[in-house]
């Protein structure tokens, strides 16, 4: 690891905070108790997991009964479709979401067709954005659970999740029966309201890394009511909603990140947009035949996603790890599947294009100086790279 | 093959809602204090009316022994094989009776002895409604035995 | 917490050794990179999770890539019966299990009995045994899964796994397909060899915590060939058998915690078992109306299990909370469930002794000036709550 | 109501063999520097024989330029548009043509490409299985014109 390191892959993970890694710290060898124990050394490390969810549920507006800590985004998220969809299939097995999921939705649904639910994926347009009306028209009375992220993580387009609630509220009444309505907070904790209310959702999944909280953590927000059959069966904690020994330090962890994250909501959101438009426009500015993927204004303040024409995604970021900056990209070379990014795809991206494709996300703690420095040597990479290309007999570079 | 999972899986599912026990960050120090140093504890030779119950599913056992004169508890006692929450019923509901009339006595409900112990866990409540058992049957034998 | 602190209840979790609290550390802020993602910073922990499991497949003496991090005992306990339960459905729907495991085993059985499968429940002898034969016995062409644990969590009671895996693989071929063998090895791990040739099985359950590594870790084997479905669909992670970003902390405390545990396997074991022995002998030499449950000599060293007739088990817990002393009660009032411990009724020990049971499992950490700590506090507690209780009208104390 | 789980979930299904990077602790020292910088690099104006090669999945391009004399081949070149695997891979083919005869031209693999680079993590095998293609391919192209 290089000293030197730019950090510019923040939605792929981030450090745990020093805040964060102290409060979790002493869980971990001193107050070690098993939270179901009855004993007051074990009654402690409760009550630790007590005061968490408090805070997580102030974040959310919620109850804190409403919550259930996982070890994910992806385990929430495999859980919210599971628990729904195996507990509402009496009113129907269809199910909605969008092509821009993460896989954790995706190929969760994909499981639920083996079991004989039926999905539907919703286009989305060029920004990937979802349209409210369409998934007004593809409700059916066998609807009874819709799923659609808040941002996405690839091009950080955000999602008009409460104006989806409300025309999912209207249907439900039209068709006699509750249809469930998911979001995948994932990549919106730390930089949206995740208020469950003003987003009208009656489930949300949160992974804890990714606002600088511990891996293996996340929370899935159930409304009450909602419903849900656990999709991990065992001991009685959380509700008997997901059975195991409390990861204590983890849930600790969780529920500090979260706090500072709501806190700095705002200024963190301001730092972000800031650096991300400078890398936008400074990259627009140097490099040419170069497209910005995403919603041009919906888009997380931390998100910058570019297709460089004639290049592939991988070569770019390995040419920016060289420099000791770690990025990200939608490319086939990155992804064990080596299809091209799934989101790209829908979105209408060309395949050569979606081919070049490379993320930025920047954090808190990034600077305007390293800003500086990508734009100083992004430039040559692409350059170097297109010379090597032949797609670009001559292309004006 | 894969039938629907039956019904009663879903939230409904009585386990879930009856036996969370989130509010149980165990007891409050009157529990405490009763489950030490346990008030009017030991068999009572010249009871007036003694009550006998338990709760077959935890199998936690109280006998309330009541002496009665001009129709005023005077004295009470237990004798009680439960847990913590059990035993610290068992001795506030006998500090409760003392001095009470009858009628009075009859009134008093778990919610009164949960209450008086500065509230009880959510799966240990039962302990509070097998002391309100107790002294409802204990009641009764002091009636039956002033009948005959 | 009282400083004085003696902690009797290692089977319900562990704290995490300085040792592995050290070789976690570097992963919560420093070494943070997401294992996916291909810039070397984040290779470290790619790296990291590698390492972490040829050193976990080493101790189990299998293939680093059978093995599947999990968050948890309960998740590789769910995810063993159902991963393979959907996977084998086409030769069967039978599964057995025994009446003495785990909720997370139980409780998924019935999970699954909701999917159509059948489960036999074996009984069990005094001392909490499957007996083999049994196995034999239950076994139909319709069996696709035998789940038996390795260690009881409760009595201590090891089971004869290898002798039950030599009866399945002869049965598996006279009915013309494979029955998958899954043990529950949670206890078991640092207290018995769990090398899966050895035991003769093609899935086992750890959880990290039990062994002094953290909570919300767990491993899951799987034999290379057997039938599995995964159930946390998403990301590439974990070969595609368990989606979601690494806990990369968790991991490799998880892994230096086994090795630590594999290497002191005997030491340990003695040293419990002198501690062990020395409290039962104290307790029934001191306390009378007192039974031991479990088997004499076929028990985990460091689990003593006993009844004491005429009073509750959560009262002795609790007389000895104020003491400082951590112990654990198989009696229905620690329970959320009220019943009680449902190993013990299958053990054919009456309610009313059941009620009064007390486990004190001990650990690395604990030393005989304790266990004579607890030798002199409990004969008084127990005394004292005898007379208290109705049922002992003059019992000989 | 739920059917089984339809075939191919199980272990068996090729997704889960195949694409597993366990061993993809990323690359090699070779692949690196072959990486940062390639050799022959660049269009060839006078090749012999051109070969075309693309990966429809992951969209990886090459083009291999040799200069043949003497059933000889005396230079080679590429143009590649891909990842680093294919870049270095690439760079490293036309290290190992230059100076080969044709005959042990068509005998290098994609395996030999691979060890040559110090091997290349499962995930990137097929950029190796590229190399071999254009090799072909160039060759192909190279007899073809000698023909006509
Ligand atoms: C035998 C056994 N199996 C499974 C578990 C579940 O492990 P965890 O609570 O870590 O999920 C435990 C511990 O609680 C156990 O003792
Ligand atoms: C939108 C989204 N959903 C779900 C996930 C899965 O989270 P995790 O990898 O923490 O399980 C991620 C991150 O990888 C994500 O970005």
């Amino acid at each position: 690891m290089a000293k030197s390191l730019i950090y510019l892959d923040h939605a792929a993970t981030t450090a745990v905070a020093p805040r964060v890694l102290e409060a979790m710290l002493p869980y971990f060898s001193q107050v070690y108790g098993n939270p179901s124990s009855i004993y007051s050394f074990a009654q402690e490390a409760h009550k630790a997991v007590d005061d968490s969810r408090d805070k997580v549920a102030k974040v959310l507006g919620c109850r804190p009964a409403e919550l259930i800590f996982t070890s994910g985004g992806s385990e929430s998220d495999n859980t919210a479709l599971k628990g729904v969809a195996f507990a509402a299939s009496q009113w129907g097995k269809h199910i909605i979401t969008s092509s821009v999921e993460h896989h954790a939705v995706l190929h969760t649904c994909q499981y639920l067709e083996k079991f004989g639910f039926e999905v539907t994926y919703l286009p989305v347009d060029r920004y990937g954005m979802v349209d409210p009306q369409e998934v007004e028209k593809a409700i059916t009375d066998q609807t009874i659970l819709v799923s659609i992220m808040l941002a996405n993580n690839e091009v950080g387009t955000v999602q008009p999740v409460s104006d989806i609630a409300k025309v999912i509220k209207v249907k439900s009444k039209q068709i006699g029966h509750g249809v469930s309505f998911h979001t995948d907070a994932v990549q919106g904790a730390g930089a949206l309201d995740i208020n469950v209310d003003k987003l009208g959702v009656d489930l949300l999944s949160l992974s804890s890394h990714k606002f600088y909280g511990p891996k293996g953590m996340g929370v899935l927000y159930v409304r009450r009511g909602a419903p849900f059959v656990p999709q991990q069966a065992g001991g009685a904690q959380e509700r008997y909603r997901r059975a195991g020994t409390e990861n204590v330090p983890g849930i600790v962890g969780t529920a500090v990140a979260l706090e500072i994250a709501a806190g700095q909501l705002e200024s963190n959101a301001a730092h972000c947009r800031t650096l991300r438009d400078r890398l936008i426009e400074g990259i627009q500015s140097r490099i040419s035949h170069v497209h910005l993927n995403g919603h041009p204004t919906r888009r997380l303040a931390n998100n910058a996603n570019f297709s460089f024409e004639f290049v592939e995604g991988e070569s770019i970021l390995l040419g920016l790890d060289f420099e000791g900056i770690a990025a990200s990209s939608g490319s086939a070379c990155t992804s064990a599947s080596l299809e091209p990014s799934h989101v790209l795809m829908a979105m209408g991206v060309p395949t050569d294009t979606a081919h070049g494709s490379l993320r930025l996300t920047v954090g808190v703690d990034n600077t305007e100086a390293e800003i500086d420095r990508v734009l100083e040597v992004l430039p040559g990479i692409v350059e170097r790279l297109r010379a090597l290309s032949p797609m670009t007999s001559s292309p004006s570079r | 093959m894969f039938p629907l999972p039956s019904a009663g899986q879903g939230e409904g599912e009585g386990v879930t809602s009856t036996l969370y026990h989130e509010e149980n960050s165990m007891y409050s120090d009157i529990v405490t204090e009763h489950f030490k140093n346990p008030h009017n504890a030991g068999e009572m030779a010249d009871a007036d009316g003694v009550g006998d119950d338990s709760n077959p599913v935890c199998g936690d056992t109280m006998r309330l022994f009541i002496k009665v004169s001009d129709d005023r508890i005077v004295k009470a006692s237990f004798l009680t094989r439960g847990c913590g929450a059990a035993i610290a019923a068992s001795s506030m509901t006998t500090d409760m009776l003392r001095g009470l009339s009858l009628q009075d006595a009859a009134r008093i409900t778990n919610k009164d002895v949960a209450n008086a112990l500065g509230g009880l866990p959510g799966s240990k409540l039962h302990c509070s409604v097998l002391a309100e058992g107790v002294i409802r049957k204990a009641l009764e034998d002091y009636h039956k035995r002033s009948q005959s």
